[in-house]
């Protein structure tokens, strides 16, 4: 039992630093740090997506025919560790961890043909079209209506909190296709271009002042029948299955050991009046350490098992839980170290294209924006109420 | 024993809070975010019209000679209505330390003033270095022939826009070289050398940060005989501490409200969020942290005027306790409104900004918690 | 608004002190301070009310003509908060605060007379019989019968968490008398002599190695029927009844000052290394004493309304949650500043009584017993579960 | 990279979790809590025979040469089992101590008795004033012609009463009358002038106090060399937290199965406490706290020859996680348990004992994670 890596993982671990040395830029390391969002803008994630794919690394996670670069586990932790350590932009995740591995799995051989390789090369930038007004964590209530006209379907109803939204060419969407009695079954996965008549795009701002979301408006859409994937009524079946693909793939500790970081940097710089010395900061930055620590030995402890083709297990269904809480842990420790500066309001964005220095050091700009937009970590994608019914009925057999 | 509301702090309440339901709806706070000043002096003057201003000035300097119970009355529905018009820094704090170091000139020239709406004040004290040691300061003040001469950097400078004078803390460089004296000097609104740079606040209003560079003061700008002004900016301080916790109470009373309300009427897999044993059971916590938050705030009032140590053994435990209490308000309000909640379309976002503004300012729980056990001879305050 | 009390009152203040200083033995204060429970065993709490009672004070809750001695509600908050500060002797609060009160509205003119004078003088030692195996938070649930039979009932069944049934000479009890369709409506109030034939006594010894509570056996128990309170299968009522005597009468910050400043005493001694120069139980020390001073003004603030005759409201609801959750945290405090000490467990009871010097100061020893019995807090009386189950119902009208 | 368990650890954990099962019942610990020796010579011997006294021990001295992990698959079982046999303090920390100051004579004498089970050891460390700091000892020892002296006191020796020899940490007076070394002597059971207060552990087991009053030993009495011995008992100590905390989640791990199925079965109000959703989610994180105590026990066992910083945060962070983590789990399991949790009729009761023992054992999560910060540069240890 050890935590090392072995000498041919090693030697991968360089080539990703080389990677990493020679692609990251400076601008976009900057871009990614004054981010105060999970999401990176387009013009920074697809400049790396673009310097990923030319490597032939632009969809990890994909099978080797899909386009993947058939890394074993400890690959996927490395790469994502050291992406992480060395604060990379984040690339389109609709795209390549949400549509893709559904399209790899269930779509046509057209389909296949036409949209992997635009998401590989970020040609298409995607959104996910779920979530409605009212539905929250209730997705299965959804009321977006598909009506089949000729070998189109004609689409009317609304989808919220979509993020990019603005900035994506190309949605996939779970759309009411037939009224069922389980209401699950009436459900089809689509795939719409985002520039068809009839759609129209409301901002949405977050509470700490970013456009992220958008509210997406169906008014008569047409979208052609073979953009459906897979049968209808089945989008259901599609939706879950993308979760299941994501799980035991979770590798969250390395990104909150570079946010702590970052916070830990400002509690130690003079600019806070070094927060570090009060103890009381100092020790909850300890606490927060452990509590990456552990995540992190609960994530390696997962990939053993699968490593060795083991089944890892209820723990993964128990990490979302904790990787919220303690991103706002840290978000929330930031706002602290930066003391009487958090009272200062930024409302230009992007923070990194800012016309004139700030009235606060540029490094704290993000802080508040983060703890404000994280209270969304323990909401969105299923609240931690939802998620801890989940764990009580699927991990302990309530 | 009593506390009951006497009938005048009753019709106190019932004033301001009509005043606040007519005046303050999510509509005019749209319109004042936008605001360059971020507040309306129309309104100002409103409040002076109504006493408000004139609460706990002094009967002889045109005030009313009211105390912190009553400040906290008109605090808490301030807090219900996001009001950002200057009151805390002019009339709690600014107006505070004038009567408390201020010459009998310096009263009487400026108090009346404050009291009839025509003088704005802010005090500008923090800095970068100094976190929340109301000790630590490093703006210099020098004497020279005709007066005095400032330089230094202030931060977090609350309303320092909107005020006539600016009450710059400095140390003054004493003969020896020795850190000198911490004194209080009234800076006038526009005086060269000061350069004030204005930002939106966080949760609502204005703040600045303010350099200043060599600025001349006449040798009245000193507030008082020059004796070290730290007992009263504490005592000032606490009393401010008190009435952000009646704000802060206010502001939590209204998001429970919303998130009970909104709790019961929002359907989620056909039947309301209220239903589910687990939001229950947060709701009665949440009932349970806006009594407590109500309570310590009113021991902070009360004992406003009490000797130091019990004094600021009560605004600190107040700060502190007000502080976990409403963080735990806030962020569950937030939490139970969903993704509504995370987003700047609701009022609840608002309030919630106001309440971490509140956390913030003049130090968190942790920072106070240490205060409280240091004036009861537990822990070096250092520690 | 004032927190002082009134020339009159401190007038009270002063006698009340007075009588404390006259009556409190040092072996009294000894062995309360000694008792890990909140239960004063009868021997010193008996001797207390029987100074009480000699003063005319027996039972400060009870109207006059039932013997209580007239006082406002801030006489009784002195009174209590007095006798907190000297650390008196908890008297048989199942007779005078408890069974007491019922007899007072309910009981025929015979029971007051028999009962009620020798509640006062300390003749009678009451414990409650409400509680059953397997009744938990459930109380209705309760299956002991009593089966008329002439002029008696005939009681078969068991009780369990009875205080101190090992002491005590009378037992109140809710028993079936009939089998209604509402649970609640097939209850009877009845007082039993502990001397019965048929009565058998199983000790329970707590987590913290005390006997305090116990289960008791009715096999074939005969109470004369004039022992039942009110009208049969009303007991339900009356048992509620008591419940809402106790309410807004409840002070109880002025015992956890008390605890905390024994508590703070010890971190303040050689005898723990000085345990309050360690910041974290210097900043959690006040943590606490924020709390009481917190349960303090909510406490005053409910007696300053029923001063003037107003109704408190909501507010009394909240705190018997809030002093458990108090409660717990001194005795946890306490065992951290105790520190290794913690580690020794002192089998003997009472403590007051040892034959010999124990391995750790004295004082030290009822920290960790009532760290382990005060867990009972959040249980007992219903749990903190069942607790917040009703605030949500009655306050917040969920 | 590889936290999969060896075929060997596979197979010493099926051993030991098999002995536990068959040995360790309820009536095994009721009659071991009323025996004034606290623990089973059969039981020790049995240990002996099984290999697991030699597990840590290096294999020159009659040991299998295995590590922290190894012994917290071990510790893990005894944790369920609330085995009171003096494990940690004979194998983990005595042996551990002789392993890293002894001399070869020493290591030679001692450490295949720990293995063969002839030789049971104790560390006699603590002292009242001490609290938790490891650096702070009193008891004083001198050299004298024929050899030390030794005057002090010890408490909360655990499991001193069951030693052949006791392990007494002191400060070597030095000449010239300031603080000495600390070092480690071997005090035979029986010596002149040491007097054992032997008494109940909380949580099961003995430990006793240790007056040492003119306790005369011979030179060779001295562990290894004199240097000071304070970075050894670190190590030493480290082990043991690691240790500690693999025993801590067997207790928790066993404490959250018997209350899931505790509230399946137990009916209120007509159905199972599991059908409560506060219930429910209260078990999820029981769940969540176990898995994570899990994980951070093994990365203390795994770093337990790591570099002295390294290894003394990630036992130290431990120490402190599973503080936290078994307090809740502890605490919610005897709420759940509901009256039935708070007396000494179910087990549960002594499991939530031996967990509050594990928390006060060498300090509690608020020293651990302080010391963590100040190993990482981030506090002065004292603060």
């Amino acid at each position: 039992m050890d935590l090392t890596f072995s000498a041919e993982e090693r030697i991968f671990e360089q080539e990703v630093r080389d990677f990493i040395a020679q692609n990251l830029t400076p601008e976009m390391k900057r871009a990614t740090a004054l981010t105060p969002s999970v999401f990176s803008d387009p013009d920074i994630g697809m400049a790396w997506q673009r310097a990923l794919h030319r490597k032939g690394w632009g969809a990890p996670g994909w099978p080797v025919d899909a386009g993947g670069p058939d890394w074993t586990p400890a690959q996927r932790w490395i790469f994502e560790a050291e992406c992480a350590r060395a604060g990379t932009p984040n690339v389109n995740v609709m795209g390549v961890k949400m549509v893709g591995p559904v399209i790899i799995g269930f779509g046509s051989p057209e389909q296949k043909n036409f949209y992997l390789p635009r998401i590989l090369s970020g040609e298409d930038y995607w959104c996910q079209g779920y979530s409605e007004p009212g539905s929250g964590s209730d997705l299965a209530s959804l009321k977006t209506r598909a009506v089949r006209d000729g070998d189109d379907y004609v689409i009317n109803g609304t989808k919220i909190w979509t993020t990019h939204a603005h900035h994506a060419n190309r949605m996939f969407a779970l759309v009411r296709t037939n009224d069922t009695e389980r209401k699950q079954d009436g459900i089809s996965f689509i795939l719409i271009d985002m520039k068809s008549p009839g759609i129209t795009t409301r901002p949405i701002l977050t509470i700490g002042g970013d456009h992220e979301v958008n509210q997406v408006f169906f008014d008569d859409v047409r979208v052609p029948v073979v953009n459906r994937v897979g049968e209808e009524g089945k989008g259901w079946t599609y939706g879950k299955y993308l979760l299941e693909f994501e799980r035991g793939a979770g590798i969250a500790s390395a990104k909150l050991r570079d946010a702590l970081k970052t916070v830990s940097d400002l509690a130690e710089s003079d600019a806070t009046g070094r927060a570090i010395d009060d103890s009381d900061i100092a020790v909850r930055m300890s606490e927060i350490e452990v509590d990456i620590d552990t995540l992190e030995m609960t994530e390696l402890r997962v990939l053993s098992a699968l490593q060795t083709g083991q089944n890892p297990g209820a723990v993964s269904s128990l990490l979302k839980l904790r990787v919220s809480e303690i991103r706002q842990a840290v978000t929330r420790l930031g706002v602290e170290v930066i003391g009487n500066d958090g009272l200062y309001v930024e409302p230009m964005r992007p923070l990194y294209r800012l016309n004139e220095a700030p009235g606060i050091p540029e490094e704290m700009l993000p802080i508040v924006p983060e703890y404000l937009n994280g209270r969304a970590y323990t909401i969105f994608g299923g609240s931690s109420e939802i998620q801890r019914d989940i764990v009580a009925k699927m991990v302990l057999g309530l | 024993m009593d506390l009951n509301l006497s009938d005048e702090q009753r019709l106190l309440r019932e004033s301001v809070d009509r005043f606040i339901a007519e005046t303050y709806d999510a509509d005019h706070r749209r319109r004042s975010a936008g605001d360059p000043l971020g507040f309306s002096p129309a309104i100002w003057k409103q409040f002076a019209d109504l006493g408000w201003l004139a609460l706990p000035i002094a009967e002889e300097y045109g005030g009313l000679g009211a105390g912190a119970v009553e400040t906290g009355i008109v605090m808490e529905a301030f807090g219900r209505g996001l009001v950002s018009e200057p009151y805390l820094s002019t009339v709690v704090i600014g107006a505070g330390l004038i009567a408390e170091c201020g010459s009998e000139a310096q009263k009487q020239a400026m108090l009346p003033k404050v009291a009839d709406g025509s003088l704005r004040l802010s005090f500008a004290h923090s800095e970068r270095a100094a976190r929340f040691d109301l000790a630590k300061v490093e703006t210099a003040a020098m004497k020279v022939a005709d007066g005095w001469r400032l330089d230094g950097h202030k931060i977090a400078v609350i309303d320092g826009h909107a005020a006539g004078q600016i009450i710059v803390s400095a140390r003054v460089a004493s003969d020896d070289g020795t850190a000198g004296k911490l004194s209080l000097f009234l800076v006038p609104a526009g005086t060269p050398g000061l350069t004030l740079r204005d930002y939106a606040r966080l949760g609502g209003g204005r703040a600045c940060n303010l350099d200043l560079a060599n600025v001349s003061l006449a040798a009245d700008a000193l507030l008082g005989d020059g004796s070290d002004a730290l007992p009263q900016i504490e005592a000032v301080v606490d009393r401010a501490l008190a009435a952000l916790g009646a704000e802060a109470v206010g502001i939590m009373q209204i998001m429970f409200d919303m998130t009970l309300e909104y709790t019961k009427v929002r359907q989620q897999f056909g039947r309301p969020l209220s239903a589910n044993q687990v939001i229950r059971h947060r709701l009665a916590d949440m009932a349970m942290h806006c009594d407590e938050a109500r309570s310590i705030a009113l021991r902070a009032a009360v004992m406003a005027d009490a000797e130091p140590v019990a004094r600021g053994r009560a605004a600190s435990g107040a700060k502190a306790k007000i502080g976990k209490s409403a963080r735990f308000v806030a962020e569950q309000s937030v939490q139970l409104h969903g993704a509504m909640g995370v987003t700047e379309e609701l009022d609840i976002g608002s309030y919630f900004k106001r309440l971490l503004a509140f956390d913030t300012l003049f130090g968190g729980s942790a920072h106070h918690y240490r205060r409280h056990a240091a004036l009861g001879g537990r822990t070096p305050p250092h520690a």
